[in-house]
Order: structure tokens, then C-alpha cells, then sequence
């Protein structure tokens, strides 16, 4: 039988954590849905979330904790508002494909 | 009464913020009183504080000090730059009296000349106005606030001349009127620079409330720095010629008669252009610790009362005549000056107050009764028509030619004598005083001329520009009486300056230089007398040359024995030169206006392209990098969002590697 | 067993998370991601983090992922996405960046070396300076309970709590404003 | 009244009513106009309180209001006022009702906006002028941008946005350098507080080096130059007072200018004394070219708005002139000429403004003869233009006769050649000035135009062209402050004086120029 620690360290914690982030961000690159785009940013953020309470329990502290709340509220108003605006393209354009909105072009 | 002083100046402010206000609703009968009475009551206190003055015993002079103007802080911190206050010493109280007195009269006639004008109140404000200045300028107590009258009457002469602005001619005259005056004031201000840094006051004498020592307690504070006590009577000297018109630049003053005429008389013959000799004289004890700065100045005298004489030989408007020779009578008075004959100058300066406004006020009269007509060769024979106004003008002309017994034969002797007398001393003074008298004969020539074709022989105006027949009547009574007034005024006015050889004193020195001496007695060690026999035979010489020139007059205009036209022919060069008016107005147009606007154009083209270009020239290369730039922003969500990874990448490993 | 856990749920979220980004059907995207936030739940409870274990299931799982759905379904657009003809380079170019991204963050984990002397960030040396809130000498399990998490929210916490709310308040309104029906002036 | 934080009143006040005004409807404008105007003149009445509390005899700074702000960096909420500002304060809180009152038939689209961003300003403006903390002034200093930037580009004339775009490029420019400068203080320091760091520099042994306070001084100098402008850095200027609105075009050229003239007396001199020192002969010589170049280009323009722009160069280069003389005399000429050039500035621009309504041009040869056809107005702009040329009895002699004083009396610098020329400039500003006066106002009426009174004169043909009103009631009440003033304080500046002095001794003091010829003790009086 293997040794397993009987504990997981951090920084099993936080290589889960960046190879989570490094799937989101590749989704953002892939996807042209704007709503999977979307999905990967959550993923993207929670990714980040895990890392801030694995920081939190290795130094003993809340605080690590309470960011990850703020995170929260921020990705609730994110998705709130962003949510709205890929409505508000879809009933312009018959469409959600990212590609399409690139009116910002310089 | 001596503290009700400043109600002297005072008093024709009101007036002109009175009319100002209401001038247009009240009336033109308020409006006259309002204006007349103030310069009344002006004068009347003016009269009253002068005889005050005159009872206190051994005066120097009054200061009357009214509130603080350019001063701050308190206590052992304070500055006064300047205070207003008023000073009242023998010099002022001529000046007031004149400028009053003058004034009232001019503001009485004004009342039927203006009559018919649409702009009547402004008129009146405007003359109130400049009464408030002079008298601000004559009464000051110091150097700023006298340089505000000095100014602010530049401002009512420009307003005045320019009062008539629709015409073009009149606009232009006055902007030429200020603007050349300004160039003089650029040398007074610069003056008053000198005087703040070595004296720290502008005050003429210290006195409680005030500086300790004024300016003229220490004259010769300057003295330690030579260029400094030359340097301040020739800036000063610059303004002179500004105001009191002198070579160079008495140029604005010949236009100035765009002018209507009563502002002609006052401002410009009789008031604001003796300015510059008030000035001289109250700074008297500036210029007496400079003698080349007094040469320079009796030159700019002479050569002016020389140069305008020719020129106004030639003129063919009444006005003008008058108007160059009142430049003339001025050199005279700045040759005065010149010599250290400050009281002599002072007195001329009265003097020629009373002829020449009864001259031009005359002229005006004769302008009214012609419709408007100025030019001599369509007059001729008017004393049969305006038979008041002739007289009163012959009794001017007597004066300034200067027939024995009236007003300008006294002073201009004292100024020849005293000039004379400097001549004993330095003989450059007897080259200046040949061409004085040169000009009393070239003085005789062009007014008996003028006399001569306005008012004797035949009239030859009978038909106007229109076709319209003129038939010459003579002024209301309103004018009148401030021609027959003035009239009175030019016979005896020099009467208090008859020379001490005629009345027998043993004083070397008439009652005028005796009065004005504590204000203007000159302080250096030069100033000369003359033995009796010299001076009568001095004065025997002006009249003798006086004569030559009205008897030339006479047989070129009155007899008809020589033909003018073959005479001018004759001279032809010269009466080139004079018709020219010796070519300073070219000269002035060639050389200054159109150089200065030629490098403004090209300042204006350097701004438009060089400074405005750099800023093109930035615009142009930022703009350039951007379009480069651009093209990356292809506005594709994701390609910003690997962009934004890639950076994130770097900056990792670049903080991975830099570790 | 605490590892045990570790393991199997870290292969179930990144499978999970991979099938979610290269699946073309958007429906099925999210509910690989559901599935992944329940994945985080659990790693949450693992460290001691029971309150956000709670919220993480019933914010992310529950609301966010519910109003998703609704506007996947809203707006129809189920069907799989056509190929990338735009940005096709973005493919392998996307794929490289986020995998080597991943691997510097995991190194900067690996090479931290944690578990002894910290080296990326400053161990509080000196428990009692009051710099933070800093657990009463007990074991880190109970750092997780809603008392303490409320003690620090609100006291040290209190202002950006209370700024928080009106970050949602302004989304709520941004959001009303920006579905609301086009009246005829637009 | 001590208690109450009075400055803090007059500087948010018309922020207070910037954002009251966003909630009356758009359709509304004569409402958001009345509030504007209220709301103006509210706080130019609450400031002056400031003008009449105001202690003479002391350089303290007074009303000083200290609250941390961002305390871990020596950023603090920190305001007071002391002679050198007092007189700004007073001179915006007096023209923003002027403009608003002034602009209400010319501003007739989005009156609400403009209302707003006008009371922005004045809000950006006074936080320049009471802002005794760098990071405070900074922050102040840069919004005063964006409702400029919008009041020109938006009301602005043809080219608004080019003018626009180039005065917000050319002022951020030398803001932004000017926060480098703040920032580099501040690390040198330790603090933004202006007191602390005065304190700190005049400590023994805590003035900066000379390399430091050159690089430093230059970094304040260049922000404050463009703002000022300073020759030749006005390339911004003809073309926004050109473009902008008149409105706008007043509150640049009368207050916002000023900031530039105030920031190099309040920062740039005392904070590098040694380097401003260094700086004399510089900026006197740009000051004295700037004199003269502005009146001549002024003497050249068709426009009767870009000659004012250009004379406003000209005048505000006097400012400089004297700043940098350091003598008292001088020093109190610029600070009371700053508050002169924003009254007959100000003026100027109004009346041209008013003109323009009328005649629809403001090219000098489409006019002629306006005078005779609007006499009140001619009378108007006889005074204030004589104001601007420095004549004796208005304000502008007073200000501009102590620069010239004081910059002659500073032998030791030899800046005596300066006063000179810079004296010249007075006779080229009457040139410039006349000229346009002569052909513009007078002249023969031009047949475009006509008086209301025509009718019922005997002028040939009756009216034709356009009928042009003499002012009305409104714009004379506009103009009557402005002219009151003009006399006041030509007449009896003292109270302008008192005011400003204990703060200019001190700097000038500080500066210690050594000043020549001073009045040695009396040898008597002579008149009895």
C-alpha cells in the first residue's frame, strides 16, 4: 500500500487550482459562445477562490475566507449584468457568437 | 477755506456723472446748468482758495492730503506707493485759475455752438470730465496722481476729437491723438520708475500723513548717480513733447482739430497741451541739476516754435493755422523752460490761454456763421458781416503778434529777455534765442495773413460745396460774451508781468516771478539778469521784427501790391517743405507704422505656423503611431483575452526568471 | 482518507472542467460546470471552509448557475457552435498559452516549498500583533465555522461589505436597464 | 461663524447644486438655468463672508481645514486661504453667475448640461485655489479639464472639437508632469501636505538641492506655464478662446488662467526658492517677449474675439513679469493685476460676446459704426477696453504700474530692461486696442446695421439691415459688477492691497531679494 499523506498539502491545492484556471482560460480562447465564454470565466474565478482558502488554512488566517465572499458578490453582479448584456446582443443580432460583436475595433 | 480745496476738481466729476446718468432724459437745459454750474462752482472755490492761499503768510505752498489710493498694511509695515492729495503753491493756483476760469467760458460758449448736435450731454460729459482731469493734473500733490490727470486728459482729448466718430477722419485723429501721447507717457512712466526706486516716494514735498521727505526736499538725492539726474528730466522731457506737442511728436495735434472747436480752444490750445510746461515747471528742481537735459530742452522749444511757424504760413484752414501756431506759441514756452524761465514760461502759458482761446473760440464763431466753412480762401471781408467776432479776433491777433501793451507782447519779451540772458552764459542759448525772434517775425506774418484774408477785403465764399448760397451771420449771444470776456482777458492779463523797466521798480524781476517764485524759482546759479537798457532794447527788436512781418502781410494780402502765388513760386523749395510739414508724418508713416506692422504680420504668420505648427507636428506623429497601432485592435474579444494571458504569462516569467 | 477525497474529486473537476470548455453544446456545458462547483464544495470542506461550502453550493450551483440555464434556454441557442473560421489560429495558439499558464502557476506552487518557511508570502511571525483576525490556537477546522467568519466580516471587513452592496445594487439596476424593453424612442 | 467650515461650504456648494441640477428634467432648461444661477450666487455671497472675515497684517493661512485623508501617504483633506488666494477665490465665486446669467439666449441646447459642467468648473476651480495639499490641488487641478473640454466642444463654434481636443492635449501634458514633480516631492518629503513640506524646506539644513529643486521647478513651471499661457506655450489659447463658447471662453480667460500665475506664486517659488531664483532671467525674458509678441499679433487679427485673446496674452504676460521680480511691489501687482486681467478680460469677452448675438460676426471688418448705433454699449467698452489698457483710475494702471515698479526696482537681478520694454507694451495695448475700437465702433455706420431708433429719427432710408438693441437690462446687470469694480479698485485699491499684503511680504521676503534704493531717513519737510 502506498504512503499517502495524511494530509494534503497546499500545494496539491493550489496545482489543482491552476490547472482549473488554466482549462477556464483556455475556454475563453476557444469557445466562441459568449455563454461558455462565460462559464469559463466562473471557472476561472472559482479556480482563484480555491486557492485563496487554501492560502487561508495554510496561514491560519480568515481572511483568506472572507475574499472569497467578495469574489462571490462580485461574480453574482458579473453574471447579473453580464448575463444582460448577451441578451441585450442576442435581440440586436439573432446571435451570441463573440466574433460577431466587434464593434470596439480600433 | 483752504480745506474745501478738493471740491475744486470734485465738483465737475459730479457734473459729468450727473449728466452721464441722466443726460439724456433731463434735457439739454439741465444738462447745460449742470455742467456750467459745476465748472462755476469749481472756479468760484478756486478763486476762494487762491485768495486763502494768498493771505497765509510766507506760503510755499497747501497740501491737503484726502485718503490713501496705492498703499497697503498698517503700523511700521505700511507702503504708500501714492496717496491722492492736492497741493496748492503759487504754480497751481495759476493753472487752476486758467483751467477753470478758461474752462468756465468755453463751457458757456460751448452752449449755443453745440446747440443743434445730437449728442449734446455726451459732449458736456466729456468736457466735465476733462475739466476733473486738468485739475487733477495741476492740483496733484504727487508725481502718480498728477501722471493720472496727465493721462486721463489724453483720454478726454481723445474722446473729444473723436467725438464726431462717424467720420473716419475724426476717429483716426483721435486714435493718433492718444496713441502718440502714449509714446510720450511711455517716458514718464519710466521717469516715475527712477524716482520710486531712489526716492521711494512720488510725493513733491513730505509733510505729515505722507513721506517724510518728498521728492523735492531732496533734489539732488539724484545727483550721486550722474545718469540718473539726467536721465529722469529727458524721460520727463519725452512726455512733454507727447502732451505739449513738440518736435517729434507733435504730429497728432494738427489733426486734432477733427475736433469740435470750443474743444479745440480748451483742450487744445488753451489746458491739456500745457501740460507738459506745468510738468516741466513743477519738476523744475529735477531739471535744475541737469543743464544738458535744460539745452535739450530749450533746442526742442525753439526748433518747434521755428518748424511750426513755416508751416502754418502755408495752411489754408483757419484751423489749423491756429493749430500750428499754438505748437509755436508752445516751443516758446518750452524754449522758456529751456532756459530756467520757468515763471516766464508760466506766464506766457496764461497769456496765451486768453488770446488763443479767444482766437479759436473766434474761428469757431466764424466756422458757425460760414456753415461749417474752414477754409480761409473762401472767407474774406466777414468783419462787415460779424463785426463782434472780428474785433474780439483783432484784439487776439494784436496779442499774439505781440503789439506793445497786450498780453502776449509781455511775456514773450520775458521769454526772448531771459533767453537772452541765458545767452550770456552759454552762447548756444544766443543761436536759440536769433531763432525765436526769427519766428516772432514768422508769428506776425501767418496770423496777420490769417486776419487779413478772414476778415478783410471781399468775401469770396458766397456759394458752398452744394451750390447753395452763405450768407456769413453773426454767433448767438452765448457766444459772444465768452469772446468779449476772453478779449478783456488778452489785454490785461499782462498786465501783473510787466517788466520792472517800464513800471520803474528797483526789483530786477516782474510781479508774476515774484509770485511764482517760492513754487518755480529755478535753483541753479545761472539764471541771469539783464541791465534795463538791454531789455528795452531787446523788446524794441521783437516789436520792430513783429512789424516786419504783419507789414509783409499786409502788402502780400491786404494791399494786394505783391501776388502770394509768384511769391510761393519763388520759394517754392520751402513752401514744398512747409505744405509737407517737413515730411515728419512721412517720415513717421515710412518708418515706424509700417515697419512695426510689417514684423506684427510676420509675428502673426510665425504663430499661425511655427508655434501653432509644432503643435500640428505632434499631433501628426501621434496620430501616425496610432493608426500603426490600430490594426491590433481588431476588437475580437478573444484575441484580447490571449493577448491578456500572454501578458500574464510574461510577467510571470519575467518575475520567475528576475527573481 | 482526507487525501483519498482530495484525489478523487480533483480528477472529477478537471475532467469535468475539460469536457465543459471543449463541449460544443452549450446546455451540457453548464451542467459539467455545476458539477465541477460541487467538486469545489467539497475541496472547501476539506480545508475547513464549511460556510463557504454552504454559500459555494447555494450561490454558484444554485443561483448563478440556475439564471445560466434560464438564459441558455431563454435565448434557444443550444446548438453547436460552427467552426472558427475568424480566429482559426486561436485554436492551438489558445491551447498552448493556457497549458504552459498552468504549468508556471503550478511550478510557482510547486517551488514555493510551503509546507517549510514560506517563500512567496510572509508568514505572520508574531500571532498576537493584531494585524488580522488569527485563529485561537485551535486546529484550523473550526476557522471555518459562520461565528468566526461573521466575527471578521463584520468588524474588520465592514466597509467593503457594506460598499459590496451597492456593487449589487448598481448590477441590479445595469442589469434592468439593459433587458428592459426598447420603448418607442429607441 | 468660526465653527462652521466655511470653505468646505464655498467650495462644494456648487458641486451640491451640479448634482441637484441632474435631476431636473432636460426638457426643463429654464429650471436647470434658474438653479444654476441660484446656486452661484448663493456661494458668491456665502464667500463673501470669506471677503469681510478675511484678517489683514497676517501670512497664516485662515479657515484651514485639516482632515486625513489617505494618511499612510501624507494625504490629507487640507484647505485654507491667505492673501494670495483670496482674491481668486472671490473673483470666480463673483463671474460664475455673471456667465450663467450672461449666457441664457446664447446657451439654448442642453442648457442642463452646460449648467452642470459650469458649476463643475467652479467647483474644480476653487479647489485649485483653497487646496493646501499637492495630491488635493492635483486631483482639482485635472477635473478643472473635462468640463472645460466639454463646454468647449460641445457649445464651442466650428471648429470646437479640434480647439477642444488641443487645450485638453497641451494642459493634461503639463499636468501630467506636474504629478510627476508632486510625486517626487512627496518622496522626498514624505509628505503632499503643502504646509509640512514648506515647513520641511525651510528648516535648517532641509532645502533641497539644486539639481533637485531645478527638475522639480521645471515640472511645476511646465504645468503652470501652459495654463498661464506663458510665450510659447499659449499655441492652445487663440484657438480654444476662438472656438468656445463665451460663457466658457470668460471662464477661462478670467479665472481658469489665473490658476496658472497662482500655482507659480503658491508652489513653484516658494517650494524652489533657489531654482525660481535661477529662473528669473528666463521666464522674464519669456514674460517680456510674451508682452509685446501678444500685442502686436493682437494688432493683426480680424477677429474681434482673437484680439482680446491675443491681448489677454499679453496682460497675463505682465503677471508673470511681475511674479517673477520678487519685489513687494511687484508682487503685489500680479497678485492684484490676476484678479484686474479676469475683470477686464472677462469684460472684453462679454461685450464681444453680446455683440456677436447681435451682428452675428465678430470680424471687425464686417462691423463699423457701432457706436452711434448702440451708444450704451460703446461706453461700456470704452471703459473696460481702458481699463485693459492701463489707464489711470482703473484697475488695470494700478496692477500693472506696481509690476512695472517693482520689476524695475530689482537692480540686483538687472531686470530694469524688462520694465522697459514691458512698459512699451502698455503704449502697444492702447494701439491694438484703439484700432480695433476705431474700426469696429466707429466709422460710418455700416448699412448692415441699424439702431431701433432709426425709425423714428430722420436717418435716411429708416432701418435696414439688422436692427441691433442696446444692452438690455440683463446684460447690463452683467456688466455693472464688472465696471464698479474697475473704478474701485482704479480708485481705492487698498482694501484689495491690505488683503493681499502680509502673504506677498512673505514671500518676498523669503525670496530676500535685495532692494535697491530704499527711502533713507527724512531730512524735513519744507511745505508747512
Amino acid at each position: 500500500m502506498m504512503n499517502f499523506p495524511t494530509t494534503v498539502p497546499t500545494e496539491a491545492y493550489l496545482i489543482l487550482s491552476a490547472v482549473l484556471f488554466g482549462i477556464g482560460a483556455m475556454g475563453v480562447m476557444l469557445r466562441k459562445s459568449a455563454l461558455t465564454m462565460f462559464m469559463s470565466v466562473e471557472l476561472m474565478l472559482n479556480a482563484v477562490n480555491l486557492s485563496f482558502v487554501a492560502f487561508a488554512r495554510h496561514f491560519g488566517r480568515l481572511d483568506g475566507q472572507i475574499i472569497v465572499f467578495f469574489v462571490m458578490a462580485v461574480a453574482a453582479a458579473e453574471v447579473a449584468v453580464g448575463l444582460a448584456i448577451i441578451v441585450d446582443i442576442f435581440r440586436s443580432r439573432r446571435s451570441v457568437d463573440i466574433d460577431d460583436v466587434n464593434w470596439l475595433r480600433g | 477755506m483752504l480745506e474745501q480745496l478738493w471740491l475744486v476738481p470734485v465738483f465737475p466729476l459730479l457734473g459729468a456723472v450727473a449728466n452721464l446718468a441722466f443726460g439724456r432724459q433731463i434735457g439739454r437745459t439741465m444738462v447745460s446748468l449742470i455742467a456750467i454750474g459745476s465748472v462755476a462752482l469749481s472756479f468760484l472755490l478756486g478763486v476762494n482758495a487762491v485768495l486763502s492761499f494768498m493771505s497765509l503768510s510766507a506760503p510755499h505752498g497747501f497740501q491737503l492730503r484726502l485718503f490713501d489710493w496705492i498703499s497697503w498694511g498698517a503700523g511700521s509695515n505700511a507702503v504708500h506707493v501714492a496717496d491722492i492729495g492736492l497741493l496748492l503753491d503759487p504754480l497751481s493756483s495759476v493753472m487752476v485759475l486758467v483751467v477753470a476760469g478758461i474752462g468756465l467760458l468755453i463751457h458757456m460758449y460751448s452752449v449755443g455752438y453745440m446747440a443743434e448736435e445730437p449728442g449734446y450731454a455726451r459732449y458736456f460729459v466729456y468736457l466735465n470730465l476733462f475739466t476733473f482731469s486738468m485739475l487733477v493734473l495741476v492740483l496733484a500733490n504727487n508725481f502718480l496722481l498728477m501722471f493720472v490727470g496727465w493721462e486721463l486728459v489724453g483720454l478726454c482729448s481723445y474722446l473729444l476729437i473723436g467725438f464726431w466718430f462717424t467720420r473716419p477722419s475724426a476717429a483716426a485723429a483721435g486714435k493718433k491723438a492718444f496713441i502718440t501721447n502714449r509714446v510720450g507717457d511711455f517716458g514718464v512712466l519710466i521717469a516715475l520708475f527712477l524716482i520710486w526706486v531712489n526716492w521711494g516716494t512720488f510725493d513733491f514735498f513730505g509733510g505729515p500723513g505722507g513721506a517724510a521727505t518728498g521728492v523735492f526736499d531732496d533734489p539732488g538725492r539724484v545727483l550721486a548717480t550722474q545718469g540718473v539726474a539726467f536721465a529722469i528730466p529727458m524721460l520727463l522731457i519725452l512726455g512733454v513733447t507727447g502732451k505739449s506737442a513738440q518736435i517729434p511728436l507733435f504730429v497728432w495735434l494738427p489733426d486734432a482739430m477733427e475736433g469740435p472747436t470750443p474743444v479745440s480752444a480748451l483742450i487744445h490750445a488753451a489746458t491739456m497741451v500745457t501740460g507738459g510746461v506745468y510738468l516741466v515747471a513743477r519738476a523744475h528742481l529735477l531739471y535744475d541739476q541737469s543743464p544738458d537735459a535744460l539745452l535739450t530742452l530749450a533746442t526742442i522749444g525753439a526748433l518747434t516754435a521755428f518748424v511750426a511757424a513755416t508751416v502754418a504760413v502755408v495752411q489754408t484752414d483757419i484751423k489749423r493755422v491756429l493749430a500750428y501756431s499754438t505748437v509755436s506759441q508752445l516751443g516758446f514756452m518750452v524754449l522758456a523752460l529751456g532756459s530756467g524761465a520757468y515763471a516766464a514760461a508760466v506766464f506766457h502759458l496764461m497769456t496765451h490761454a486768453f488770446f488763443k482761446a479767444l482766437m479759436f473760440l473766434g474761428a469757431g464763431s466764424v466756422i458757425h456763421g460760414l456753415h461749417e466753412q474752414q477754409d480761409l480762401r473762401r472767407m474774406g471781408g466777414l468783419r462787415r458781416y460779424m463785426p463782434v467776432t472780428t474785433w474780439t479776433f483783432v484784439v487776439g491777433w494784436l496779442a499774439i503778434i505781440g503789439a506793445p501793451g497786450l498780453s502776449g507782447f509781455f511775456s514773450k519779451d520775458l521769454i526772448l529777455a531771459r533767453t537772452f540772458a541765458r545767452g550770456l552764459i552759454d552762447p548756444v542759448y544766443l543761436g536759440l534765442y536769433g531763432l525765436a525772434l526769427l519766428t516772432v517775425g514768422i508769428t506776425a506774418f501767418y496770423m496777420s495773413r490769417m486776419v487779413f484774408l478772414a476778415f478783410f477785403g471781399d468775401f469770396r465764399g458766397g456759394v458752398d460745396d452744394h451750390g447753395h448760397a452763405v450768407i456769413p451771420h453773426e454767433s448767438p449771444v452765448s457766444m459772444l460774451v465768452p469772446l468779449v470776456v476772453l478779449a478783456i482777458g488778452s489785454v490785461i492779463a499782462g498786465w501783473i508781468g510787466v517788466p520792472s523797466f517800464l513800471t520803474g521798480g528797483t526789483s530786477p524781476v516782474s510781479a508774476i516771478e515774484v509770485f511764482l517764485a517760492p513754487a518755480v524759482a529755478a535753483t541753479g546759479v545761472w539764471e541771469g539778469t539783464l541791465e534795463h537798457l538791454t531789455e528795452i532794447v531787446l523788446t524794441g527788436m521783437s516789436v520792430m521784427v513783429a512789424l516786419a512781418g504783419a507789414s509783409l502781410a499786409g502788402l502780400l494780402y491786404l494791399s494786394g501790391a505783391v501776388n502770394p502765388v509768384a511769391l510761393a513760386m519763388v520759394f517754392s523749395p520751402f513752401t514744398r517743405l512747409f505744405e509737407a510739414r517737413w515730411y515728419l508724418d512721412d517720415f513717421y508713416r515710412v518708418a515706424i507704422v509700417s515697419n512695426v506692422a510689417r514684423i506684427a504680420s510676420f509675428l502673426a504668420s510665425f504663430d499661425l505656423a511655427v508655434i501653432g505648427g509644432s503643435v500640428t507636428v505632434v499631433v501628426r506623429t501621434v496620430r501616425g503611431a496610432g493608426s500603426v497601432l490600430r490594426a491590433s485592435q481588431a476588437g475580437y474579444v478573444r484575441g484580447y483575452a490571449v493577448t491578456m494571458l500572454a501578458g500574464a504569462f510574461l510577467v510571470l516569467a519575467a518575475s520567475w526568471a528576475f527573481r | 482518507m482526507e487525501f483519498v477525497v482530495f484525489a478523487v474529486f480533483a480528477a472529477i473537476s478537471v475532467t469535468a472542467a475539460l469536457f465543459m470548455v471543449l463541449q460544443r453544446n452549450a446546455m451540457y456545458s453548464a451542467l459539467f460546470l455545476v458539477l465541477n462547483f460541487f467538486c469545489f464544495a467539497v475541496f472547501f470542506i476539506l480545508l475547513g471552509a464549511y460556510f463557504l461550502a454552504v454559500v459555494q453550493v447555494a450561490v454558484y450551483a444554485g443561483a448563478i448557475m440556475v439564471l445560466m440555464l434560464f438564459v441558455i434556454m431563454l435565448l434557444n441557442v443550444a446548438y453547436p457552435e460552427p467552426p472558427d473560421k475568424v480566429l482559426g489560429f486561436l485554436r492551438p495558439f489558445g491551447v498552448v498559452t493556457a497549458v504552459v499558464f498552468a504549468a508556471v502557476l503550478a511550478g510557482v506552487g510547486f517551488g514555493s516549498k510551503m509546507g517549510e518557511n514560506a517563500s512567496i508570502l510572509p508568514r505572520i511571525s508574531d500571532p498576537t500583533s493584531g494585524a488580522g483576525i488569527i485563529l485561537k490556537g485551535v486546529g484550523a477546522a473550526e476557522a471555518g465555522h459562520v461565528q468566526e467568519v461573521a466575527a471578521t466580516l463584520f468588524s474588520r471587513y465592514l466597509f467593503p461589505f457594506e460598499v459590496t452592496s451597492v456593487l449589487l445594487l448598481a448590477a441590479i439596476l445595469g442589469a434592468s436597464v439593459l433587458v428592459r424593453k426598447r420603448t418607442e424612442h429607441a | 461663524m468660526d465653527g462652521l467650515p466655511l470653505l468646505s461650504i464655498v467650495l462644494f456648494l456648487p458641486l451640491a447644486g451640479a448634482v441637484i441640477a441632474l435631476f431636473v428634467p432636460g426638457d426643463q432648461p429654464g429650471k436647470s438655468r434658474r438653479l444654476a444661477l441660484l446656486v452661484s450666487t448663493v456661494t458668491f455671497l456665502v464667500s463673501l463672508l470669506l471677503w469681510f472675515g478675511f484678517a489683514t497684517g497676517t501670512a497664516a493661512f485662515q479657515w484651514e481645514e485639516r482632515v486625513a485623508w489617505l494618511p499612510e501617504y501624507g494625504i490629507g483633506y487640507h484647505l485654507g486661504i491667505d492673501g494670495i488666494s483670496i482674491l481668486l477665490v472671490l473673483l470666480t465665486t463673483l463671474m460664475l453667475p455673471l456667465v450663467i446669467l450672461s449666457v441664457s439666449t446664447t446657451i439654448t441646447t442642453r442648457v442642463k448640461e452646460f449648467s452642470v459642467m459650469v458649476l463643475l468648473m467652479e467647483t474644480a476651480i476653487l479647489g485649485t485655489l483653497m487646496s493646501l495639499d499637492l495630491f488635493l490641488f492635483y486631483i482639482f487641478f485635472e477635473l478643472m479639464l473635462v468640463p472645460m473640454y466639454m463646454l468647449v466642444g460641445i457649445w464651442g463654434g466650428e471648429r470646437r472639437l479640434y480647439a477642444a481636443m488641443k487645450f485638453f492635449l497641451f494642459t493634461m501634458a503639463g499636468g501630467v508632469v506636474m504629478l510627476v514633480g508632486i510625486i517626487g516631492l512627496y518622496l522626498l518629503k514624505g509628505s503632499f501636505d503643502y504646509v509640512e513640506i514648506l515647513k520641511a524646506i525651510s528648516a535648517p539644513g532641509g532645502a533641497l538641492s539644486i539639481e533637485m529643486q531645478l527638475w522639480l521647478f521645471a515640472a511645476f513651471a511646465l504645468a503652470f506655464a501652459i495654463k498661464v499661457p506663458l510665450f510659447p506655450f499659449h499655441a492652445w489659447l487663440p484657438d480654444a478662446y476662438a472656438e468656445a463658447p463665451t460663457g466658457a471662453t470668460v471662464i477661462m480667460s478670467a479665472v481658469m488662467v489665473k490658476v496658472g500665475t497662482y500655482g507659480f506664486l503658491r508652489f513653484c517659488i516658494p517650494l524652489f526658492p533657489t531654482a525660481a531664483h535661477d529662473a528669473v532671467w528666463t521666464v522674464s525674458i519669456l514674460a517680456t517677449v510674451g508682452i509685446v509678441y501678444g500685442a502686436l499679433i493682437a494688432a493683426m487679427q480680424r477677429d474681434m474675439k482673437r484680439v482680446v485673446a491675443y491681448s489677454s496674452i499679453s496682460h497675463i504676460s505682465f503677471v508673470m513679469l511681475g511674479l517673477f521680480a520678487m519685489t513687494t511691489e511687484s508682487l503685489q501687482g500680479s497678485v492684484l493685476q490676476m484678479l484686474n486681467h479676469g475683470i477686464s478680460t472677462g469684460a472684453l469677452f462679454l461685450l464681444v460676446g453680446f455683440l456677436h448675438e447681435r451682428t452675428r460676426t465678430r470680424m471687425i471688418s464686417d462691423l463699423g459704426g457701432i457706436a452711434k448705433v448702440m451708444p450704451v454699449f460703446a461706453g461700456v467698452f470704452t471703459l473696460v477696453m481702458f481699463s485693459s489698457a492701463g489707464l489711470p483710475f482703473t484697475n488695470g494702471f494700478v496692477g500693472e504700474f506696481l509690476i512695472l515698479t517693482g520689476t524695475f526696482k530689482n537692480a540686483a537681478d538687472g531686470l530694469q530692461p524688462f520694465a522697459i520694454i514691458g512698459a512699451s507694451g502698455v503704449v502697444l495695448s492702447a494701439v491694438y486696442l484703439l484700432w480695433m475700437y476705431q474700426r469696429a465702433m466707429q466709422g460710418p455706420v455700416n448699412p448692415a446695421f441699424s439702431s431701433p431708433d432709426d425709425e423714428a429719427s430722420n436717418v435716411a432710408g429708416g432701418r435696414t439691415g439688422l436692427v441691433l438693441d442696446d444692452l438690455t437690462a440683463r446684460e447690463l446687470i452683467v456688466l455693472l459688477p464688472l465696471t464698479a469694480l474697475i473704478i474701485w479698485i482704479g480708485v481705492y485699491p487698498r482694501p484689495f492691497l491690505d488683503r493681499t499684503a502680509a502673504s506677498v511680504e512673505a514671500i518676498s521676503a523669503r525670496m530676500a531679494v535685495p532692494q535697491s534704493g530704499v527711502l533713507a531717513s527724512g531730512t524735513g519737510a519744507r511745505v508747512p
